[in-house]
């Protein structure tokens, strides 16, 4: 694999991991290079994206971890873009909505627990449109608020009742051969 | 055995009869009602009994060619009659299995485009609940059951894509003890270096940073380890006692 | 703002937005473009990252959504560090999809006329992947449900738009015709 390969499989790599970034370690481990090699390159990586006539993100290292940030001075189109969606709903407003959907009544943090990401202001927003409410507290330490969706909910998305979600089960399940035969020929 | 065959390779009566016309060279077209419904019986035949229920579709369709096969059986003249009125039930299945084998004929190549795709990977989007400022109390009126299915949807896929890495970055609970000796532990393999204090945090997850943060100053609290910088805003480095 | 700015803010928008995607609407409002202008630099941006020496992703376009996603080629790296949750579709679940994608929106039942087999669990499961969806109800006795596919569906199958769905032989159905008969079922 030549150099340019190498940093494009590394450029790849970086835009996968997203938010959450990645180390030399894990950078190394998955290009067979050691940490001094993976280093280099990633210096240069830095470099060229530095260089870069259209540059709409750019590669920082915060406390080793390495990722792909928008630069500051586009921030207002960002946030711009933000509200935009306000119009519909954001998928992560949607997420969330789907947890508590499957899983009321149920506490902030379970909701955090299952989404990966804090949901403090997102639940706000829900409830500030009325898609969700408090029904309760549970009995636990700390006495967590509970959360449920209301009837609001209900009448956007245009469903009767929450038997009409499709079972988490169907959702996660693949089409695996196996499950075809015990499905396709059980009819009403 | 058979039985297992016929519901592993066909997606239905319409799949077994082109299977068992393009098996005896038949043209789609002059079907031969006869042979055809002798070999689908062979089939049906093989199949277990047990599992007769789950085969509904292929009795109905097995009764459809008996009944056609005696039909034509019966003489021409009356069938010619029939013909003027409604449709030739022969020519009503061949025309099902004309419309079916077109499906069937792109289903390689619908396939391999989602194939393709599974060899490309998008990333999640960018965690910016924090940029919700929106409190308004307006709903939109364009949400369906499908949006939250999708948003589900990601949301799998999107943990799919982070557990390996998750694993990898070790989620065990660290104590500050167990951070020591394993500090010590580095210190005997570097033994008489000077390191890089930001080196000692490999893993970066807020609860290692914090732990192996404490468990520094608690090694130099001990006596074990010395904090050395060598002017203002230079790097920090850690060494061992002598 | 100049048009690298312009092009810079477009890749980072696009780059945030992740699998979400963005449609030339959301790019257009958000940088107060026409769709027209917006069109065209996206089309310009598509070239620039096509041409980078340095490519981990491109600029992709799965039912009018724009996306970036990796290169193919690199799928093996991406896959050491990334798990492969082994999305397959059965041939059943294939072919339910190619006759709703050839016939939406279409009904069950005649989904099930085409395919000769009850269609109602694969129909629940495509629906749980968010691969097809009700877009409305038939103007009959009963008002069935008609499904069509969905982005999602658009996605899985990288397709720009039903069009590059690959043709359906049509074969004509009259067949009081006698050259109808001249063609030959044999495998392809």
């Amino acid at each position: 694999m030549d150099k340019n390969e190498i940093l494009s499989v590394i450029e790849g790599m970086l835009f996968l991991s997203g938010d959450e970034g990645l180390t030399i370690k894990q950078i190394s481990s998955v290009l067979k290079l050691s940490k001094k090699e993976a280093t280099q390159y990633v210096d240069e990586l830095i470099q060229i994206e530095n260089d870069k006539t259209i540059k709409g993100f750019e590669l920082v290292n915060f406390g080793g971890v390495y990722k792909f940030a928008t630069l500051a001075k586009h921030h207002e189109y960002y946030q711009r873009m933000i509200e935009q969606s306000e119009n519909t709903l954001s998928n992560a407003a949607l997420e969330t909505l789907a947890i508590i959907a499957y899983n009321q009544p149920v506490t902030r943090v379970r909701i955090e627990e299952i989404r990966g990401v804090g949901c403090d202001a997102m639940i706000r927003k829900l409830a500030a449109k009325a898609l969700i409410k408090e029904v309760g507290r549970e009995d636990t330490p700390g006495k967590p608020i509970l959360y449920g969706v209301t009837d609001e909910f209900m009448d956007a998305f245009s469903l009767t009742s929450l038997d009409e979600l499709p079972e988490l089960k169907e959702m996660k399940e693949d089409f695996d051969q196996e499950d075809i035969f015990n499905t396709k020929y059980t009819e009403e | 055995m058979a039985y297992e065959v016929v519901l592993e390779d066909f997606q239905g009566p319409l799949d077994l009869l082109l299977h068992l016309i393009k098996e005896k060279e038949m043209d789609l077209e002059t079907l031969e009602v006869s042979v055809i419904t002798d070999q689908y019986l062979a089939y049906i035949d093989q199949m277990d009994a047990q599992q007769l229920e789950t085969m509904s579709e292929y009795l109905v369709m097995a009764a459809q060619l008996i009944e056609m096969k005696s039909k034509m059986l019966l003489p021409a003249q009356k069938v010619e009659l029939e013909d003027d009125y409604q449709e030739d039930p022969r020519e009503q299945l061949i025309k099902r299995l004309i419309e079916y084998k077109k499906y069937k004929d792109v289903l390689d190549e619908f396939k391999e485009k989602y194939e393709q795709r599974q060899y490309i990977h998008t990333k999640a989007p960018a965690f910016m609940d924090e940029y919700v400022i929106d409190t308004t109390e307006m709903i939109p009126d364009n949400l369906e059951v499908y949006d939250l299915i999708r948003a589900m949807q990601k949301m799998f896929q999107r943990k799919a894509l982070l557990a390996p890495l998750e694993s990898k970055i070790a989620r065990v609970e660290i104590s500050i003890d167990e951070r020591s000796d394993q500090i010590r532990q580095y210190f005997r393999i570097h033994k008489n270096q000077r390191v890089k204090l930001e080196d000692l945090f490999e893993e970066p997850t807020k609860i290692f940073f914090v732990i192996t943060f404490l468990s520094v100053l608690v090694l130099v609290n001990k006596n074990e380890l010395v904090i050395e910088q060598d002017g203002n805003f230079e790097d920090i480095y850690l060494k061992e006692r002598v």
